[in-house]
């Protein structure tokens, strides 16, 4: 698939741009007044105001974890809000489930669509339709399928699987079903992440014809500049927040990014630059077809190297790739001088390597599992005496060493990791392969949904590691966080390394720029060398 | 090339390939065997294929709604023994509310399944293995294990596997072989043109999905569990017109058959695709197989053991197309187990990342 | 590993479930507590709660193995049609076992390495190794074994207890240290927990599930064997239908069909429970298939009551919250 | 049909002149449990009505016990029984013996625990553990009689024909085969040719499946001997299905009531069977009288059955030890005398 993409802007600037009628008069199809909603610990929304006008492009901008897909997640129904009420054409609706928003004729489409690859295109459209009756007339349904396509200007048989089609041809189906239920308030969620050009430019022409039928459609997503070539108003999200909505003319990509990061950084206080040791790491030409392409850097014993960029770039298919789990298809890995082939999670861990994932629940921990058992999992052996029984007073003895230096707040090492709060859990992972004794640990997100306490004592635990002089590659989407730990940052878009700043040269725009497609000036590193 | 692409399904190419597999199968067992290509053998195929195709449609829905239905060998015996001691009870019972009452007998039993499965949550190998043996046991104690004999029956049950509709060459149709017939029939148009048949293929085909966009998910799961044990039920009618003589012991290890039939007939063990004619297939492919290899001398239980294998690569390549589904969508894991209970989606146990 | 909360709730229903099961039993019979009984108790099921000790192993692991019944069927008439080919007892025995060990690397191949859904695979067993016995050994039996041979399965040689009965008694103490104590018993839980996060911690899962699967066609293979032993024949239909007493017996147990939660003391108490139950049913001239439909009502029970008791719990804690 | 009357009338008469009769006391209190091979067969309902009867006359307090396993581990269920009514401690155990000598070291238990083991309908081959074996009729004879029926069928030309049995492991079916297989070489029978005996293990499906398949691999068989009552239905039954009434004959044992229209219709124009009824009868009677010590299970010892008469342990010729009593007359069945037979 073809990745890289020149920008080239669909409408001339001069093209009278559709402002929003005044706000006054026009009735707002869908309002979102005072929304509020919170995931245990974390506060997903924090009172946000929205309102939708049909016929109108409406673009959501935010970082990862600003609350957009929550938003869609309550509009939808798929989540009920805490605090707030959602006003449909007028009266308050209380919105359960997809059904109940698809009558009213909401319709989502996700980056992954929700199609069944069994059925046909033309059954993927009409599926949900109550009104037609118990009986499927084949003959009409294809017409009416065949007749919907065509006023999207789509060519496309209705009567193949949906197992085979491309991504772009199950979104414009998913556009079809929409269109198909009158759909009156359109959501794309990150619908351009992996459509080549031209599949955009014809996303955007569907788009387009149906605002001028008077849909209210809200877009999302981290194409800076799609967004600024489609939107009528553009709306920042940042931590929950609604930070401020605008019409497209009087606000600009760059006024956006900085809105959308603009976070006090004063809290956290720059890692004291350590000396750089040698050469621990030296990754040059890396990638995995389909996934990431020629990645290339170098690591130094206690040295942070920031993975910065938005979801979907690909920072955590590397840290895949370097740990073994799925291993990259090309390049090379020098470590500690030597050329290393890492084809499994146990390669890597012999090699030294350590990958501690981002979805701890899934895919970090054992939940049931008690504590001392999680920390000792990727290194039993060397807890197992002779006879391959294991050695609880040993584990017990580790889990406690562990219990203190990263302070996890438990009555006992036996307790069920599950019954920890979300800060314990993240320390017992992150425990679980300080164990291992790594000379390369990858984080990747490891204070992503944690209390601002347990946060702090994750980056005490990152600035010892690499003062101990080990190599720590951190993929985290918190930029200030990036920003304030790493030596120098490498930035990543669709699979492709776009930049690698050094401490003076990253700062919250140059990394967001970098990230959404402005490419800096300067070569990727080591490309050259 | 592409009309023939555009016109056929991935699983019709299933069933085309097993039709070419049973002709194959008919011309080299004609060439080993003497007299096989008489209206005997077709009349055994046929027979074997009446009571194990009626099951095999039922098996069909629920396999396509990633469940499995072992309790059917012991629902056909449960039926077919109580109906014929109610039909020898009293004679003059008309033969069309004997018929009404074995599938009313056998979709109770199939309702008890689906309550315990769709609502319950309890994974359907589960409850059908435990419902095979109760059904069986509580045969064997409502009977007083004793047995109806065909001297009890009435004429009109007896002489009914005799009677032919009509003879095509030496293809004889009898009136068994048509009920079956017309079940297929009724089933296939069913599970194409009616909107529930539909919707059990997306459930079984994107539960998630199906949960999702607010498909009857609980509720379709119900009524395929009711249709097998419905369908069971007529089996067990069809069963005591064939036998004449019921045993506490009608049916046992029938349930093995039929998911052999419908596995390899076609129908996607991970559910969400395959036909009721391509499960009627498997049922022949086993009926063959069945008389060839009693006739070719050789023990007739190679048929099982090939069964083992022809279920095994029916399930390798279902696992291969799925496989490559799967790394097409970047979904990142169609987690599926048949038996197991339908994953239960992340908007339901309310997904918590902001 | 074993949640201490859960252990005291459901292995103490067992307990109690058991001791009433015994009163009873003693009540109909004054001989029930008898050394002569109690033996013959274990006597008449050896086979199955052998198998029922890897089937736990099994289902921890998040899997489950429904051909091993087929598997002891198999083992059972390779045994008797290499005799009856003249081949001494002691190599027909060795061949037997690694044909229930070969069945099993098979299961465990398309298992772990294909990713096949173990019920899928398991089941292709039950019919295939089913079928394969059948073919070797026709409709006929085959009896005659060596005086040493039946004495395994039938006299009393180790004080009262039969051979057959020793090696339960081994095995379990073999599984419930496996399982409890080794390293190898960690791993299993932590698949049965969670693979995905087992293989990201650089767990073998496929090997250890190829490993589980193997020893699971060994074990089953032996009890084939003992079961030739047992009645002095063996048939083409022995051990029909056993999944069921072993499926019932290792999730009586307690533990969770979903894998990566249970434990051998509950195993051992279910086991207890089952067979007394039987016995007990057997003394009251309850038939054989009323029996085995009790037991059919009591799988249901171990898997619908956990299910229930959580999401009664589930929806007690909402609106408490 | 009636020459075998008169053998067996004139056998029974020589017996009763024998040794003193010893008297049965009824009224005491015995538990007794009849075994058949399996449940769900209806000879084996008859034998439990028979065994009743006789525990009426003998008002014996303690209800008898009708246990069967399922067929399908008829062995195992067998062993299972006879173990379990040891540990209770039963009076006497009556037993149609499926399980061929696998079921001696149960046997033998219960022997030791002073338990009666009678076996009717079918013997243990060894007959380790065996009081006494109630035989229905002589082995041998049956053989002569399943001979005979099947020339009379075939006529004079003979032809080619097959068996149909139960299940291998049955003591009696083998016993019977092989003395029908010795009858035939009597030069009378040179015509008959026996092509092949295969098993239907007593159960409906898998007997009509395994006629067919005869018929199938034999084209040219005029003849289905089945020696056993759900066989013989099965086998009639499938050749009237597939429309080879007059190709194929059926004979065998059945059951008058079970073969009436069978007969008529001229698919099974002969064949016999003895008593059940008549056999759980005696085989009560002689059970109660060994637990009551009314008589010893040895030679010579002679008791009167009620309704049946006197009847006398001797050995038992067909098998190489044991004991037998010998129940006497069985009916061949035809045309004509199926009728009443059926009616009874």
């Amino acid at each position: 698939m073809d990745r890289q993409r020149d920008v080239r802007p669909i409408f001339a600037a001069e093209d009278p741009v559709r402002t929003s009628p005044e706000s006054g008069d026009a009735v707002p199809i869908l309002e979102m007044r005072n929304i509020g909603k919170s995931f245990d610990a974390t506060q997903a929304l924090d009172d946000v105001s929205l309102a939708l006008y049909p016929g109108e492009i409406h673009a959501l901008l935010g970082e990862n974890g600003a609350g957009k897909s929550t938003l869609i997640k309550i509009i939808t129904g798929v989540h009920q809000p805490d605090r707030g009420e959602i006003v449909f054409a007028g009266q308050v609706v209380a919105i359960h489930n997809a059904a109940e928003a698809q009558r009213l004729g909401i319709a989502a489409i996700y980056q992954e669509p929700l199609l069944f690859p069994d059925l046909n295109v033309a059954e993927n459209i009409f599926i949900n339709h109550q009104d037609r009756g118990q009986v499927v007339g084949w003959g009409r349904m294809f017409r009416e399928a065949e007749a919907l396509l065509a006023e999207l200007g789509v060519a496309l048989d209705v009567r193949r699987l949906a197992r085979g089609l491309t991504l772009a041809a199950q979104q414009t189906v998913e556009i079809a079903k929409a269109t198909s239920l009158k759909v009156r308030v359109l959501i794309l969620d990150e619908p351009t992440a992996s459509l080549s050009a031209h599949e955009v430019e014809q996303l955007f022409k569907l788009v387009l014809g149906l605002r001028s039928q008077g849909v209210a459609v809200l877009f999302v997503s981290h194409r800076i500049e799609e967004v600024f070539q489609i939107a009528d108003k553009v709306t920042v999200f940042r931590d929950g927040r609604r930070i401020s909505t605008r019409p497209r003319s009087e606000t600009s990509s760059q006024r956006s990014i900085t809105e959308m990061v603009g976070r006090e950084t004063g809290l956290l206080q720059p890692r004291p630059p350590v000396p750089q040791g040698e050469l621990l790491l030296s990754v040059r030409g890396l990638s995995r077809a389909g996934v990431f392409e020629d990645v290339n850097f170098d690591l130094h014993r206690g040295e942070v190297l920031g993975f910065g960029g938005l979801i979907g770039a690909g920072r955590t298919d590397v840290g895949l790739a370097l740990f073994g789990i799925e291993p990259a298809t090309a390049g090379t890995i020098i470590l500690n001088g030597k050329r290393a082939a890492i084809n499994s999670p146990r390669e890597g861990m012999r090699l030294g390597i350590a990958y501690a994932s981002e979805d701890r629940r899934q895919l970090g921990l054992s939940l049931p599992m008690s504590i001392s058992a999680n920390i000792s999992l990727p290194v039993l052996v060397r807890y197992l005496n002779r006879v391959g029984l294991v050695r609880t007073s040993l584990e017990k003895a580790t889990a406690e060493t562990f219990r203190k230096r990263l302070a996890i707040r438990t009555p006992s090492v036996d307790l069920a990791v599950a019954k920890l709060s979300g800060g314990n859990q993240q320390k017992v992972m992150l425990s679980k392969w300080l164990n291992t004794r790594p000379s390369v640990m990858i984080l990747d997100e490891p204070t992503r949904g944690i209390d601002v306490g347990a946060k702090a004592e994750v980056h005490n635990m990152i600035c010892e590691l690499a003062a101990e002089g080990v190599g720590i590659i951190l993929i985290s989407s918190d930029l200030p966080e990036v920003l304030a730990m790493s030596d120098r940052v490498l930035v990543m878009r669709e699979g492709r390394q776009t930049a690698i700043l050094n401490r003076n040269e990253a700062n919250q725009e140059s990394v967001m720029r970098a990230a959404m497609g402005q490419t800096s000036d300067r070569p990727a590193e080591g490309a050259s060398t | 090339m592409n009309w023939l692409q555009r016109r056929v399904r991935p699983e019709q190419i299933r069933e085309l390939s097993l039709l070419l597999l049973i002709i194959l199968a008919v011309t080299i067992f004609g060439s080993l065997i003497p007299y096989y290509y008489t209206s005997r053998t077709f009349d055994r195929i046929a027979e074997s294929v009446t009571i194990i195709g009626i099951v095999g449609i039922g098996q069909t829905l629920v396999v396509l709604t990633r469940n499995i239905d072992l309790s059917v060998g012991s629902i056909v015996g449960f039926t077919a023994y109580f109906i014929g001691a109610l039909i020898a009870g009293n004679n003059g019972i008309n033969p069309l509310a004997a018929i009404l009452l074995a599938i009313a007998m056998g979709a109770v039993m199939g309702a008890i399944n689906g309550v315990l499965v769709a609502w319950a949550r309890v994974p359907s190998i589960i409850v059908t293995l435990g419902t095979l043996a109760i059904y069986r046991g509580m045969l064997v104690d409502l009977s007083g294990a004793r047995t109806v004999t065909s001297d009890s029956l009435p004429g009109w049950l007896l002489n009914l596997a005799r009677v032919n509709l009509l003879t095509i060459g030496m293809v004889r149709i009898g009136a068994l072989f048509t009920i079956a017939l017309s079940m297929v029939v009724i089933f296939q148009i069913g599970t194409t043109y009616l909107r529930a048949g539909r919707c059990i293929y997306a459930i079984g085909s994107n539960p998630d999905a199906a949960l999702l966009i607010g498909l009857p998910f609980r509720r379709l799961v119900f009524l395929v569990f009711v249709i097998s044990g419905a369908l069971s039920g007529l089996a067990g009618f069809v069963m005591l017109a064939r036998f004449g003589n019921i045993t506490v012991e009608a049916g046992r290890g029938l349930e093995l058959e039929v998911v052999a039939a419908v596995v390899v007939g076609g129908v996607n063990i991970f559910g969400g695709s395959g036909s009721v004619v391509g499960a009627t297939l498997g049922a022949v492919m086993l009926g063959i197989l069945e008389q060839s290899l009693l006739r070719l001398q050789i023990s007739e239980f190679w048929r099982d053991a090939l069964l083992g294998l022809l279920i095994l690569l029916a399930v390798a390549s279902d696992a291969v197309i799925l496989q490559r589904l799967r790394t097409l969508w970047g979904r990142a894991e169609l987690k599926v187990a048949p038996g197991m209970p339908p994953p239960v989606p992340e908007t339901e146990k309310g997904v918590t990342n902001p | 590993m074993i949640a201490l909360g859960r252990l005291k709730s459901w292995e103490g229903l067992l307990l109690a479930i058991l001791v009433v099961v015994v009163a009873m039993n003693v009540m109909r019979s004054p001989y029930y507590l008898g050394i002569d009984n109690v033996v013959n108790l274990f006597q008449l099921s050896i086979e199955k709660i052998i198998v029922a000790l890897t089937m736990t192993m099994i289902i921890v692991s998040g899997e489950i193995d429904l051909s091993v019944a087929s598997i002891m069927g198999l083992a059972a008439v390779l045994l008797g049609c290499l005799f009856k080919a003249g081949i001494p007892m002691p190599a027909a025995i060795l061949i037997a076992l690694l044909s229930g060990l070969a069945a099993g690397l098979f299961n465990g191949f398309w298992v772990a390495q294909a990713g096949l859904p173990s019920l899928a695979v398991t089941l292709a067993g039950l019919i295939g190794y089913r079928g394969l016995a059948r073919v070797f050994i026709q409709d006929h039996s085959i009896g005659g074994f060596p005086v040493w041979f039946n004495t395994i399965g039938q006299q009393r040689t180790v004080g009262p207890l039969t051979i057959s009965i020793m090696i339960f008694f081994i095995l379990f103490v073999i599984v419930a240290v496996t399982l409890h104590g080794s390293g190898l018993g960690r791993l299993v839980y932590a698949i049965g927990n969670n693979t995905q996060a087992a293989r990201y911690a650089g767990v073998r899962v496929k090997l250890i599930k190829l490993c589980l699967f193997g020893a699971s066609g060994l074990v089953a293979a032996l009890a084939g064997i003992l079961y030739g032993a047992r009645l002095g024949s063996v048939r083409g239909d022995i051990a029909t239908g056993f999944e069921l007493d072993i499926i019932t017996m290792v999730l009586l147990g307690g533990v969770s069909i979903f894998g990566g939660s249970g434990n051998i003391i509950g195993v051992g108490l279910s086991i207890l429970v089952i067979l007394n139950l039987r016995n007990g049913m057997g003394l009251a001239n309850i038939t054989g298939d009323t029996q085995t439909s009790v037991v059919g009502a009591l799988l249901i029970l171990s898997v619908l009551v956990p299910n229930l008791m959580h999401t009664l719990k589930t929806k007690w804690k909402e609106r408490k919250t | 049909m009636s020459k075998y009357l008169l053998v067996t009338a004139a056998l029974a008469i020589g017996m009763a002149s024998g040794g003193l009769a010893g008297d049965v006391t009824p009224g005491k209190g015995v538990d007794m449990v009849l075994l058949p091979k399996f449940l769900g067969i209806k000879v084996f309902d008859q034998a439990h009505q028979g065994a009743l009867e006789a525990e009426k006359e003998l008002e014996n307090p303690k209800p008898l016990k009708y246990l069967g396993p399922t067929p399908e581990n008829s062995v195992a269920g067998q062993i299972e029984i006879v173990t379990n009514a040891t540990t209770q401690g039963v009076g006497a155990i009556m037993i149609s013996n499926n399980s061929g000598d696998q079921i001696v070291p149960a046997a033998k238990a219960a022997q030791a625990k002073g338990i009666k083991v009678v076996t009717w309908d079918s013997p243990i081959p060894s007959a380790e553990g065996e009081d006494v074996f109630v035989a229905q009729v002589d082995f041998t004879e049956i053989g002569k009689v399943m001979a005979d029926m099947a020339l009379s069928i075939m006529g004079a030309n003979g032809g080619k024909f097959a068996i149909l049995s139960a299940s291998p492991d049955a003591a009696n079916q083998n016993a019977w085969i092989a003395a029908m297989k010795e009858a035939l070489k009597d030069p009378k029978y040179a015509k008959l040719q026996l092509v092949d005996i295969v098993y239907g293990d007593d159960q409906q499906e898998k007997s009509y499946n395994q006629a067919n398949a005869l018929v199938d691999k034999h084209p040219d068989i005029k003849l289905i001997m089945a020696p056993t009552s759900v066989g013989i239905v099965a086998a009639a039954k499938a050749m009237q299905d597939g429309g080879l009434g007059d190709k194929v004959k059926i004979s065998g044992l059945g059951l008058p009531s079970e073969m009436l229209a069978y007969t008529k219709s001229g698919i099974a124009p002969e064949f016999a069977l003895w008593s059940f009824t008549d056999l759980g009868y005696l085989a009560y009677y002689t059970a109660y009288a060994l637990a009551t010590g009314a008589i010893k299970a040895e030679e010579g010892a002679t008791f009167k059955a009620g309704r049946m008469g006197e009847y006398k342990i001797t050995k038992d010729p067909t098998r190489a030890k044991g004991l037998r009593i010998l129940m006497g007359p069985f009916t061949v069945y035809n045309k004509d005398n199926i009728e009443a037979a059926a009616a009874k």
